[in-house]
This record gives C-alpha cells, structure tokens and sequence, in this order.
C-alpha cells in the first residue's frame, strides 16, 4: 500500500468531485421514475442541474435577526457531506483511512448545524423543523450503528474499503435482513417519504423543508447541492456494503434510486410519532440479523 | 509524689468551701477560680515531670500508672479549660436575667463545680475498687446538684431522672463489686482488698463463673452511668437540662472515668473469663447504643439533646473499640476518648453561646446564623465537622483504627454496620447543623457573643485535637504514654 | 444469720404490699433494724474491739434513725396526699417479686452450682430486684427512695452474710454515700414538692425525645 | 528529567498553600487577597501540569517518589499523572476566569471563597498523589469538606444549602462505601500502603464485596446514574468557576480511584463486574443525556450532560474490563485509552461550557435559558467558544469530543467480535444502541442550548441589556475553545501517551507496541481516523466555496420572517420545551412528564379563555428512589423516638429489664 500523494488524496478528491457532479442527475432520475410510476411525464432528468443555476443567479435575502451561524450553516453543511464522499472508497486507489464511524460523524455535523441555523431566522417554522430533525435523528442514530456492527460483523473490520471488498458473494438470512434495513435508514436519514416528505412545502408536516424555509438564492443552492450529494452517499453506500447482487456500482446506484422510487410512489408519508415505532422495527430486523450472523 | 497529691486535691476542696461561704464577691470568685485551677495543672504537669509513662506509683491508697495519668489529663484539661471560660459564660447569663435572682449562685455554682472535679480526679487516682466505686458516686450526687442548679421544673425532672436511674445503676455496680469481693476471698484470702493492684496480678485465680456474675453487674452498673444502650435514658435529659459547661463536662470528662474505671474492673476479668463472651457482650450493647442515638439524631428540635445523642454515638464507638480488645483498638479507644472530650467540650459550650444569643434551645427557630454571628457560627461549622470525624480532626483517625480493627478481626458485615449507622448520624446532625448556620435569618440574634476572652481557648481545644489526630508520633510524651496505656489494658499488668 | 436472712425477705414483701407513706416508712425502718441486728451478731461472732461494732452502731444511728426521721418530716410536710391513692394494685408487683425471687435462685444454681452459701446469695439478688420492681411499680417520689433503700439494704445484707464484713474504710464510705444520696432526694423531693405541687411523678413527663 | 519532578511539586504544594492563606489577609485589602489567591492558584495549576507533562513525555512507567507527609509517601505513576494533567490544566483555565468572575462575590465572603479555592485544588492534587489508604481518605474527605462549603458559598438561599447538604450526606455515603473497599482489602493484605494493598489470592466474596463497595463509591463520586441526583442540584448551587472545576475535574478523581482498585487491588477481573460497569455506563450516558434535553436551566443541562460523559468514559472502562475477560485480551487497551482520552477531552470541554454558562449567567444574570436568546449578536466572542464547546460536546470530528467516543465505539466494535457467544455479542449491540441514542440526544441537547441562548430574537427585556465579558474570562474561555480543536486534530500523540499509561496498568497484556493504536498519519495502524487529511480537504473545500458562493454575494436585508402571513411575535420563536416537546413525546413513558393546565377566569364562554400550563418533569431517581427513602426514615425515626417517652419507671423498667436479660444470657 503505498502512501503517495496520488493514492493517498489526489484520487479521493476526484472521487468527491465526481459524486458531487452526478449527484444532481441521480435525484433527477428518482424523480423521473416517480413520474413515470404515476404516468405523468414529469421534467427531465437534468432538472435539478437548471434548478441550482437558476438559484445561484438570484439574491439572497435575509432577516435582520440573523447571526453568523445563518450564514455559516450551509457551507458546513456541504462541507460534511464532501468530506464524507472524501472518506468513501474509490475505484483507483485502495486507501484505507474510510472509517464507517467517521463517516457517521461527518453526518452528523451537518445535521447539527442545520438544526442550528433553523433558530437563527428567529421564526417559528424554523425551531419546528429543528427539533424533528433532532427527533428524527433520535430514533436514527441507535438504529445506523446496528447496521455499522451488522457491516463490522459481517467484514472483520470498521475499515469501509474492507467492507466494500467481502460484499456480495453470497446471500444468507444476515445478509438479505441487513439490507432491508439500511434501505430503510437510507429512506429516513434522508428525508424521503415514509417519514418525510421531500416536495411537499405544507408547514405542519415537513421536517426537512422547514428548515430551509428562510433560505434563498445561492445559500438555497448550496443547501440543496449537499443534500443531494448525501442522498448519493448512502446510495453509494448501500449498493457497495449492503446490496448482495455482483454488479458494476453505477448500475447498482441506478437500481437503488429505482427502488426509493418505487417506495416513495407505493406509501405516504407517516404520522410524525410513528417514526420512533417504524425505527424500532428496523432495529428488531437488524438484531436478527447480528445473532445470526 | 504524696504532698502533690494531697496538694491537688486539697485545693479544690478549700476553694469549694471558700466559695459556698459567700465570704467573697462575684469579680473576686471568678479571678480565685481561674488561679485556682491553673495551680492545680501546675502541679499536674510537675507530677508528670516526676512519673515517666512507664513508671507505677503505689502507696497505701493511691495508685497512679500510665493508663490514670492518660484520663487525669483529659479531666485536668477540661477543668482548666472550663475555668478560664466559666468567667464569660456566668457574666452572660447573668445579663440574661436568670441567675440574678438569687445573689450567692455564682458561689454555689463554683464550689459544686469544683467538688465535682475533685470528685473525679478522686476517681481517678483510688487503687481501691470498693473507694472507686464510692467515688463514683459521689461524683454522681454532686453533678446531680449541678444539673439541678436552675432549678426550673425540666432541671428538676431532669436531675430526678438522672439520679433515680444512675443509684440504681450504681447498686448494681456496688453488688458486683460485692460479690467480686467474694470471689477474691474465696480464692486468696482476706489482705489486700479489693486492691486493683493484687487484683490485676492474681486475676486467674479467682472462681471464673463467680467472676463473671460479679462482671456482669459491674458491666450493667457502670454502663449506666456511661450512658450504654437501654440504660441511657438519664443521658439527654440531664445534658439538656444542665448549664453548658457541666454538660460539657459531664460528657468530656464523667462519662471518660465511668470507663475509666469499666476498663480497671476489665483488666481484672479477662485472665479468668476470657474474651470471647466479653466481646460479644460489648458488641451488641455498643451496637444497640449507636442504633438509638441514630433515629433521635434524625428528629430532634433542643441542640444539647442533639449533642448529647452524638455523645451516646462516640461511647458506642469507644465500647465496639474495647470489645474488639487488640493492642490497636485499644490504643484509639483512648485516643478517642481524649479527642470526644475536648471537641465535645467546645461544642457544648457553643451550643451555650447560641442558646444565649437566640433565647432559645429549638433549633427550628434558629436561621442565618452565617449572617447573624459569624464568630459562631464559624466555630459550629468546625466544632461539627470535628464531631462528625472529618478528617482534620483527631476522631477521623481513631474513628479509622476502631472500624479498621473490627474489619481485622473478620466482621466485614457488622464494620459496614457501623459506617452506614454513623453515616446516619452524619445525615441527622449536618441537617440541623446546616438549618440553623444557612438561610435567612428570621430571628434577631440577640449579638454575636463570641467574644474575645474564649476564643482561644476554643481555638487552642480544636487545634489540639488536630494535632492529637493528625502528628500524636510527632509529640514525644502524649505518645509513648498512649502506648503505654493501652498496653496495660491489653497486656496485663507488668510491675 | 440465714433466718435473719428470710426475716428480710418476708419484711421485703410486706413493703412491697403497704400503700400508705407513713407505714412504708416505718416497714423501711424495721428493714433496718433487722441489718443492723445482723450486722451486731455478726460482728461480736468473730472478733472484738471497735473494728466489728463500729458497722452496727453506724447502721443505728444512720439508717435507723436519721433517715426515717428525714423522711417522716417530708412525709409531714406532705398534707393533703397522706393517704397513697394505688394506681397500680399491689397483686402484680407481688407476684413479680416473687417471680424475680425464683429466678435469682435458678440464676444462682445455674451459674454457680456448689456455692457454699446459696440461699445468701439468692435471697440478697432477689431482694435486690424486689427493690427495683418497688421504683417501677410506684409513682410517689417518696416510695421510690424507699425503693432505693430496700436495694441498698439488700446489697449491705449480701456483703455483710459472705464476707463477714468489708474493710471499715469501704464500709464508711458506703454509708457516707447512701446518707449523702437521702440527703440530696429529700432536698429535691421538696423542691418537688414546691415546684410541682405533688411529689407524683408521672408529673414529670415534659422531656421527650 | 524527572529528578526535577519533586521540586516542582513541592514548590506547586506551596503556592497552594500560600493560597488558602489569603483568608487571613484583613477585610480591608480584599480585592488583593483575592488576586493573589488566583495567581497562586494558577502558579500551582501550571507547576502541577508540568511536574505531570514531563512524567508523561519521559514514558517513564515506575513509580517516581514526589514528597513526604510524616510517615506517609506521596508518589505518581502512569496512571495518577494523566488526571494530575487534566487538574493542572482545568486549574489553570478555571483560576484565570475566576479572577473577574468571582468580582461578583466582593462583599460576600469572597477572601473565603478565594481561599477555600486554593484549598480545593490542593487537596484534589494530594488525592491524587497520595499512596497509602489514610493519606488517601483523609484528602477524599478534605476535598469532600470544602467542596462542600464552596457550593454552600451563597447560603442564604434555600435551595442551595439543601443543594450542599444533599451533597455531602450522598458525598459521605460514597466515601463510606470507600472506605469499607479499602478495609476489604487491607484486611486481606498485610498492611494500608497502596503497594501491599492486592486480594487477588483471597477469597472470591471478599474480592465481590469490595468491587461492589468501591464501584458504589465511586460511582456516586461520578455521578452515575442512580446515584447521581446530587450532581444537577449541587452544580447550579455553586458558584460557576466552582462548578467547573467540580465537574471538570473532581468527577475524574472517582475515575482514577476507580482505576487504582480495579488495575492494582482486586486483581484478576470477573465477567459480571465488567458487565455491571459497563450497564451502569450505558444507563448514565442514555439518561443523563435525556434529562439534559429537557431541563430549563443552563447549569442542570450541563450538569446532567457532565452525567452522560461520566457515563461513557466508565462504559469505556466496562468494554476494557469485558475485553480483559475474553480471548482478545490485548483489545482491552482500547477500552481504557478511550476512557483516560475522554475523560480528559471531557474536562477541557466541560470546563468552557460551565464558564460560558458563567459569563451569560453573569450577562443576564438569570439561569433559565427560556428568559434569552439572541445574544450572539451582543455577546459574539462568548457565543462563538460556546459554539466550539457545543460542536465538542456533541462528539462531532475534528473537536476532541469525538476521540474519546470514536475510541469508545471501535471497543464495542472488538467486544462484539470477539468470539464469546451471543451474550457479549448482544451486549455489545445493547451498547451501540444506547450510545447511539446518548450521541443523538447530547448533539440534540448542544443545538437546544445553543440556540436558544444564542441564537435569534432575546426572549425577555433582561437578554437585551447583555454585555461583553470582560478580558480574563474572554481569555479564560478562548484558551480552551483552541485547545478544542487542537487535541481535535492533533489527536495522536494524545492517544499513544494514554495507551502507554494504559498499558502500564495492565502488565500482563501482550505488548502492543508494533501496530499500536495510529489515528493520524501512516496506514499501519489498526484504527484510522486521519485528522490530517480531513483537515486539508476541508480547507481546500473552503478556499474553493469562499471563492464560488460567498464572494461578491449580495445579501438583500428585508424585515420580513415567513410567519403564513401574520406579524411574527417574540413568543412566537421556538423555546427550549418546544425544542424537545417531541424528545419528551418519543420517551414519555420513561420521564413521565407532569402536565397541570388551569384556566384562569373566563371572560367568554365561548371563545377567549386564559389559561396557565405548567410542565414539570421531575428526575424519576428522585421521585421514586430517593424521596420514599428519607420519607421512611423520617417515619421510623420519629416512631423510634417513643422510647425516650419521658416517666422515670419506664426508664428503671428498661434497666431492669437489660438486667435481667443479661443475667440469663451469662447463665447460658
């Protein structure tokens, strides 16, 4: 393993730029296929890319009430999540310093400071969205780090480039549970239907949207950019650990967005409370699945 | 040897009589009683200059060894100390309004206070079981007078209780004696007797079950007047009842000859009885004694029948101590003896201090007195630490060798016992204490009477008690005279 | 000296049955009476001189005529409550004494087996839990001195029947204390009696806890 | 270089010393007794850090002699410098923000205060030097005393002298418990010195008892949770400089107690005993951070978040003892550098919190945080450390809080893998959930306060008269919030001197050396959390995003909030309930909040009642475990003082009775 500079950060950083160029495209694929589901035509694929320019031209208007942190909670939050891409494997070079549990860390500065800047505009919305993203992650957290022991158990190692490797040679009960579960988490840790509604504005039901509510022009942009980009991460994520079928990882990728798809067109959004029960079955799943490893 | 002996207990006596016969106004009596008692130390401190702690003096009546010259000291520090500070207290309760009904009471009060620590100093230095014993009550009619002294209805309920249960106590102690008496006849005739002395030595070969009848009274007459477990019930009332300085005395140093002389009629038993019956006896009155003071800890409204349900806690303490009979508990029974009755002593006289400044004894009605008399209260907050064996102060250290030698001898459950009991008595008396130094302050103190003259002595009490706990290798005689006397309880006599 | 003995117990009981004052008293003295009888035989028996009569003639004049006189002077004093109202009937602290007798003899065989004189030893522990039970039992002040004074008595019996006498320093100071401890319950029992205005004392029940 | 250490110390002992002799300076000059008891108190604290700087960095493992005290010996080793180290250091940052803070205190007491300051740090240090039992116990109970009498500092108000006596009375129960371990185990060896003090040989009762006794001790000392009801009311109670230092650093004194019973006295570890500590770890971390959430005021979140960090640093010490038990004995290193790591990330963290809780209490001078808001903008330096504390306290990378925790979770990771059966294995899953949910509800806690205190409009008309803190608290409170991100990044050279201290406790473990725990740098490490490389992609994203988003960005200020059409009022803003109404929601059934609403008068039948709605959520220990305990005590007490029933035949009665009892007794 040798520790160049190529191996050891050039390639990472591509890898980044990368995820975060396609990002976009595979949001507008989700969309794309939802529409098709519900057979209306819905926009191109390449809608979100015409979205973020066109925000990214407008001004950004703002509130006298806010502090530093309104201005510095969406850079962090991009930020996170590129340094999180930063961490994942790559195809050109076998670096191991991706640690899942750093990786998990990284996620979470990004949720701490989108909580944060909901208090700062100073307006009710705001505070509302905060605290169920703070609930929200509540019930996630304790149910991610089940699926990180199921991913240590199963591979040996916290390393995810290790993990990566001994994926998808064979299919046992372990498994076929641990990948319902991450779905699931995948679904909720972004903001996806059965728990939050990702293209609805209706103040009392969002989670995600609320906080976004007193953002606009580029700030907006920005926001929405690492969104998306941690969208892709747990995709990548998903179909590189957790999905058994031996398949290059764009496919893979296309597929998953297919699935969120589909399971965001079959159910509808769930009631708030009933998050913490739906998590905990996820759990239950992800216990099986550790004492039969 | 003999004239300073005669000297120490001469002089009191004729101060008793001077001061009964009103011969001499109030200012006067204060100044003879203070020169009084510091010739008495004097001469004290020149007879230690002449007995080494090894040494044995032995005359006809008298006795002396390392184990009385140990209890002589804590009686002789108190007496001074309560002299120099009776002069503060009596003026301050004479401006309360009390005393100046009657003019000769300062008078009285003086000759009763010294008949009583001639009484005990008596005690202290008889050989004789049977004049021991005649000793001890004495000491109990003349406090009983002091107890008295206000004569308001509680005081004579008191002392009415206190004398009933104590002469009982005290005729069985007199029938124990009797019968040990008995047994010494049967065993080596009639010379000698009743002498500690011979007693000590030919102690095997008295009649064991005889013997251990006659210790059994002697166990039940002198526990009574040492306050243990269900005889105790004479213990609060009479210290609640009594004026602050008796009562310190009463718990400093009365309470220490009654054990001291529990301890004399103990050498004698052991060789025949042995100790396997003996500790068990301690134990389970020691443990009762400190289960009781525990509940009247927690709930109690007067402040001397708190410090005296603490005291009942510190004898429970140097009786497990005995029970336990090694070289080690020995040695910090007496160590603990001499540090109970000095801090005791300060917190008593407090205790007085505050009853004078807030005109009552309910502690429920006394607040902020961090705010009300700083000067006290700062003394209170240490006088309770001290009693409540936190570290810097002497009981810490002795409290530590007792439970640490209980441990030793394999009773882990009754050690853990006894830490979670005093922790109860902690949680008892830190609530009280704490109500009445913090909050604010309802009451209006009447000063802060704390004055200048006994300070010191408060001060130098506390500091001693440090220095006894924290360096005792470090001071050169107190030491070896400790070692000394706990090797005579624990050893035997070796002339 | 073992009828003297049985003499006293039998004296014990009666005290133990009387009511009113003035004859508990005078039953004290008789009590008395029988201990310094006692202690003149037992002194003329083995030796002469001043050293054996001393203790009988003390006895007279201290617990014979000093005390009953202080008492009956209190008792003098006492107008209205001459007559003893008994709240307690006499059956149950008979019965108890009786009951405490009977144990000190078992106590006694238990313990000491072949003891020379049994009965002595006996009968004096029983006399002296008679005397408690007669403090327990009443409430009058003057009746629990006289208690008091049944135990001593009981106690000097014991000394006196097994060891033919202590040293006459012991024997002294013993007397001196128990004139000392009367002299100091007559004076509290007439500060009783003006504080209180009745020497009963279940009167003196305000210190508690 | 360690010749040098007995000086150092000596000189650190004698400015503490120096210190507590600033009571006895007059009245008059008070102001100068007190800075001179901080300078001496920071002199001391740096003296202290680096008699412990250079043990640590001279890798030395022997036990190096420091001073005589009579017949006592005072040494460190290893394991006592790492804590020497964290009391130094939380010394020095504490001392410097008292110099103004405690300016408050000028007519009440304050040479007191100054001097009991000294006092405190001195006898900690001496807790942690000392090596036999009494010396031991008697700094234990002195540091007790005067913690004690520093939270009882402003004693007029009522709930803090119950505050100071629930305190001491839980205090001395610890210390009691204490102290029956050290008898268990002095009795069984032949003398009270640490070095002769080991009952591995002796029987397994024994040793059971004097694990249980010295784990309850000690775990009432931390704050661990059933015992830990003293810590949210004691830490308001004091004074904040006080607080500070009591849960930055005093916590971590029952750790390295902990620490000397379970590597020197008890000898080989049982299973139960690890499980047990490491349940309790977990329980304390999970409740301490949900009660943080849902307290009002600032210095109970932080006390019962100091709760949570107790609770994770022993849940380390509990998957390091499991370890020790299963095959994978040299994984164990893991659990206790993780702990040593945390515990003194912990003190630096907690320590800026307890002081930024200070400086807003000192602004607003009101505790509840549902009274602020908005005081970023007028107090930006103190906001901006507090967001540093906050960021650290909610375990995020690149701040120190994340160490400890990231080492904590690769310990569970091993004790799941290592192969002995299904049991550790669930409890290792057991431990990911409740940490998870810890990590969750702390980072939730940390937004809560943060923005409320902080963030958007000021609730009440005191928050807006706020003010800057003066410079010695600002520096008191910038030195921190850099070492933050220091120890953050430059994490290993922190995380071998522990693993080096850890190893030295545990002798019979296989060496570890040639692939050690490497967090930063090379790939031969095990574990791998590169801070380096995180930190230049971060830096490089930042030149790239200040340059495309922020540059010549143009920001419209327009008075107007999105409130569905209506003009938002001050009420209107989120509070702190509201935040974690759904938190209370999701956990009701174990916090059991108490809703009481009354309507107040009614104007309109129909329409326009106003009402009053309270929320109470009483601490559940509390409720059910602490008030029916005194309650029955109480009772007992008061029916057992029947005895003393006040007639003078009872009484005889009694000795009568006792008499006869023991006369029959003799005869058997």
């Amino acid at each position: 393993m040798d520790i160049s500079f190529y191996n050891y950060f050039l390639f990472p950083f591509l890898q980044m730029l990368l995820l975060a160029a396609f990002a976009p495209l595979v949001s507008g694929i989700i969309k794309k296929t939802k529409a098709l589901l519900q057979n209306r035509r819905g926009a191109d694929i390449t809608q979100d890319y015409y979205d973020l320019r066109k925000w990214w031209k407008k001004k950004t208007v703002i509130t006298p009430y806010t502090g530093f942190v309104f201005m510095l909670a969406p850079f962090m939050y991009l930020l996170s999540t590129m340094l999180a891409a930063f961490l994942l494997p790559n195809m050109m070079s076998n670096l191991t310093f991706g640690d899942i549990f750093v990786f998990v860390g990284l996620l979470a500065i990004g949720r701490f400071f989108m909580a944060l800047s909901s208090f700062d505009a100073a307006s009710a919305f705001g505070g509302m969205g905060g605290s169920r993203e703070v609930y929200v992650a509540t019930c996630v957290e304790p149910v991610m780090l089940l699926a990180v022991l199921t991913a240590i158990l199963k591979s040996g190692s916290t390393n995810i480039y290790t993990m990566a490797l001994n994926n998808g040679n064979q299919i046992n009960v372990a498994v076929v549970l641990a990948c319902i579960a991450f779905f699931i988490l995948l679904l909720s840790e972004n903001g996806r239907i059965p728990i939050d509604n990702p293209d609805t504005h209706l103040e009392l039901t969002m989670i995600h949207e609320c906080m976004l509510l007193e953002y606009s022009g580029r700030l907006l942009a920005v926001i929405h950019l690492a969104s998306m980009i941690k969208n892709m991460l747990f995709m990548v994520l998903f179909s590189l650990i957790f999905l058994p079928i031996a398949l290059p990882l764009a496919i893979k990728v296309i597929i998953t967005a297919m699935g969120i798809a589909l399971m965001e067109s079959l159910n509808n959004k769930m009631r708030l409370f009933k998050i913490r029960a739906y998590l905990l079955a996820t759990g239950g799943l992800l216990l099986l699945a550790i004492v039969a490893q | 040897m003999q004239t300073l002996i005669y000297g120490m207990l001469g002089l009191p006596f004729v101060f008793a009589l001077i001061a009964i016969s009103g011969f001499f106004s109030n200012r006067a009596l204060h100044i003879l009683n203070r020169i009084i008692a510091t010739i008495v130390g004097g001469i004290f401190v020149e007879m230690l200059m002449q007995i080494s702690p090894g040494e044995v003096f032995n005359s006809e009546y008298f006795y002396l060894d390392a184990l009385s010259i140990w209890v002589l000291l804590i009686v002789i520090v108190l007496y001074v100390a309560s002299a120099w500070v009776s002069k503060s207290y009596l003026v301050r309760e004479h401006k309360m309004g009390y005393l100046s009904r009657t003019p000769k009471l300062i008078g009285r009060y003086y000759a009763l206070y010294h008949m009583f620590v001639l009484t005990m100093m008596l005690v202290l230095l008889l050989k004789n079981l049977g004049l021991m014993w005649v000793g001890i009550e004495a000491t109990t009619l003349i406090s009983a007078l002091l107890v008295s002294f206000k004569f308001t209805r509680s005081a004579l309920e008191a002392t009415w209780k206190y004398i009933m249960v104590c002469t009982v106590g005290i005729c069985l102690a007199l029938l124990g004696t009797m019968i040990l008496y008995y047994a010494q006849l049967t065993a080596t005739g009639t010379e000698k007797a009743l002498s500690w002395l011979w007693l000590s030595q030919h102690g095997d070969l008295l009649n064991p079950s005889l013997t251990k009848l006659a210790f059994l009274f002697i166990f039940i007459g002198y526990g009574t007047k040492v306050g243990l477990a269900p005889m105790h019930t004479w213990l609060p009332d009479a210290y609640s009842e009594a004026p602050s300085l008796i009562s310190g005395l009463l718990s400093g140093a009365l309470c220490t000859c009654s054990l001291y002389v529990l301890i004399r009629n103990l050498i004698i038993v052991i060789p025949t009885i042995g100790t396997a019956f003996i500790m068990d006896l301690f134990f389970v009155f020691a443990f009762l004694t400190i289960a009781i003071a525990v509940p009247f800890v927690v709930v109690q409204r007067d402040i001397k029948r708190l410090l005296a349900y603490s005291s009942m806690e510190n004898i429970g303490i140097m009786i497990v101590g005995l029970g336990i009979f090694s070289s080690i508990s020995v040695g910090a029974t007496l160590l603990h003896m001499f540090n109970h009755a000095l801090i005791k002593f300060v917190l008593f006289y407090i205790a007085g201090t505050v009853i004078q400044e807030y005109q009552t004894k309910n502690m429920m009605r006394i607040h902020g007195m961090v705010q009300e008399a700083p000067h006290t209260a700062t003394f209170l907050l240490m006088g309770m630490f001290a009693i409540l064996g936190m570290p810097p102060f002497g009981l810490f250290f002795s409290k530590f060798n007792i439970i640490f030698s209980l441990f030793k001898n394999g009773q882990y459950l009754l050690g853990s016992l006894m830490i979670f009991l005093l922790a109860g008595i902690l949680i008892g008396i830190l609530y009280h204490v704490m109500r009445m130094l913090c909050g604010r302050a309802k009451r209006k103190a009447y000063a802060d009477l704390l004055d200048h003259t006994d300070t010191p002595f408060l001060a130098v009490l506390l500091i001693g008690s440090i220095a006894l706990g924290m360096g005792l290798e470090r001071i050169p005689y107190l030491n070896s005279l400790l070692l000394e006397a706990s090797q005579i309880v624990v050893g035997g006599v070796h002339l | 000296m073992e009828q003297l003995v049985m003499v006293l117990l039998f004296v014990a009981f009666l005290q133990n049955r009387i009511m009113d004052l003035r004859k508990a008293v005078a039953c004290l003295c008789l009590q008395s009476a029988i201990i310094a009888g006692a202690c003149l035989i037992s002194g003329l028996a083995n030796g002469n001189g001043l050293h054996s009569v001393l203790p009988g003639l003390l006895t007279i004049l201290v617990k014979v005529c000093l005390i009953p006189y202080a008492l009956f002077r209190l008792v003098g004093k006492l107008t209205d409550e001459r007559e003893l109202v008994a709240d307690i009937n006499t059956n149950y602290s008979t019965a108890l004494s009786a009951f405490f007798l009977m144990l000190s003899y078992v106590l006694v065989d238990k313990m000491l087996p072949g003891i020379g004189d049994r009965d002595i030893m006996a009968s004096s522990m029983g006399l002296i839990l008679i005397g408690l039970v007669l403090i327990v039992m009443r409430s009058r002040a003057i009746m629990q001195i006289i208690g008091l004074m049944t135990m001593e008595n009981g106690i000097y019996l014991l000394g006196l029947a097994m060891t033919e006498g202590l040293p006459t320093v012991i024997e002294l100071g013993i007397f001196f204390d128990v004139l000392v401890a009367v002299l100091v319950l007559v004076i509290l029992t007439n500060r009783l009696n003006v504080s209180f205005m009745t020497t009963d004392t279940n009167v003196l029940r305000r210190l508690k806890g | 270089m360690t010749d040098y250490v007995p000086i150092f110390f000596a000189t650190a002992v004698f400015c503490y010393i120096l210190g507590c002799f600033a009571v006895l300076i007059p009245r008059k000059h008070q102001l100068f007794a007190h800075y001179f008891a901080q300078v001496m108190s920071i002199l001391g604290s740096t003296l202290i850090l680096i008699t412990a700087g250079i043990y640590l960095l001279s890798g030395e493992t022997a036990l190096l002699k420091v001073a005589f005290v009579g017949r006592y010996m005072l040494a460190i080793d290893g394991w006592s410098s790492v804590f020497l180290c964290i009391t130094g250091l939380a010394g020095i940052l504490t001392s410097i923000f008292a110099v103004d803070y405690a300016l408050a205190y000028i007519g009440k007491r304050l040479r007191e205060l100054s001097g009991l300051w000294n006092l405190f740090l001195l006898s900690m240090v001496l807790v942690l030097v000392a090596q036999s039992t009494v010396s031991f116990l008697v700094s234990w109970e002195v540091m007790a005393i005067v913690s004690f009498l520093l939270v009882n500092h402003d004693s007029e108000k009522r709930e803090t002298w119950q505050a100071a006596y629930q305190y001491l009375v839980m205090t001395h129960i610890g210390t009691a418990a204490i102290m029956i371990a050290f008898f268990v185990v002095g009795s069984g060896s032949n003398g009270l010195n640490f070095s002769e003090l080991n009952i591995s040989q002796s029987e397994t009762t024994a040793r059971n008892l004097a694990f249980t006794a010295a784990f309850l001790g000690f775990a009432l000392k931390a704050g661990l949770v059933p015992l830990h009801v003293w810590l949210p009311n004691a830490h308001p109670a004091a004074p904040s400089h006080v607080s500070a230092l009591m849960s930055g650093v005093m916590l971590k004194v029952a750790v390295y107690g902990f620490g000397r019973f379970i590597f020197d006295f008890l000898g080989p570890v049982d299973f139960w005993w690890g499980a047990l500590v490491l349940v309790v770890g977990l329980l304390s971390a999970f409740f301490g951070a949900l009660y943080a959430q849902m307290e009002k005021d600032i210095k109970r979140i932080l006390a019962y978040s100091s709760v949570e960090n107790m609770g994770i640093v022993f849940a380390a010490i509990g998957a390091g003892m499991l370890l020790l038990t299963t095959s994978h004995k040299e994984y164990a290193v893991i659990g206790f550098t993780a702990a040593i790591v945390h515990s003194f990330n912990h003190s630096i963290m907690k320590s800026l919190m307890f002081m930024v809780a200070g400086a807003v209490n000192h602004a607003v001078d009101d505790k509840n945080i549902e009274k602020m808001g908005g005081l970023a903008k007028l107090m930006p330096w103190t906001a901006g450390c507090a967001l540093t504390g906050s960021l650290a306290l909610a375990a995020l990378p690149l701040t120190n809080g994340f160490i400890g925790e990231w080492l904590m979770f690769h310990s569970f990771a091993f004790l799941a893998q290592a192969d002995a059966g299904t049991g550790v294995r669930l409890l290792a899953a057991l431990a990911f959930i409740l940490s998870g949910l810890a990590s969750a509800l702390a980072l939730g806690c940390f937004v809560r306060v943060f923005g409320v205190v902080f963030l958007g409009r000021p609730r009440a008309r005191r928050a807006e008269s706020a003010h800057e803190v003066s410079r010695f608290m600002l520096a008191a409170m910038l030195i921190p919030a850099f070492l933050i991100f220091v120890s953050g990044i430059l994490a290993s050279p922190i995380v071998t001197i522990a693993q080096h201290v850890a190893e030295a406790n545990l002798p019979d473990l296989k060496m570890l050396n040639e692939e050690h725990l490497l967090i930063w740098g090379k790939d031969s490490g095990m574990l791998n959390y590169d801070t380096f490389v995180l930190l230049i992609a971060a830096v490089v994203i930042t030149i790239f995003a200040w340059l495309i988003i922020y540059r010549g960005q143009v920001f419209v200020k327009r008075d107007v909030i999105w409130n569905c059409g209506t003009e938002p009022t001050l009420r209107q803003q989120y509070s702190g309930t509201g935040f974690s109404k759904p938190i209370r929601r999701a956990f009701d059934f174990l916090l059991k909040p108490r809703r009481e609403v009354v309507f107040l008068q009614k104007e309109n039948k129909y329409f326009g009642r106003s009402m009053a709605y309270t929320l109470t959520i009483p601490d559940r220990f509390t409720e059910k475990l602490y008030i029916p305990l005194q309650h029955h005590l109480v009772k007992t007490a008061s029916f057992l003082r029947r005895i003393q029933a006040g007639s003078v035949r009872i009484y005889i009665g009694y000795v009568m009775v006792a008499m006869v009892l023991v006369l029959i007794w003799g005869a058997m």
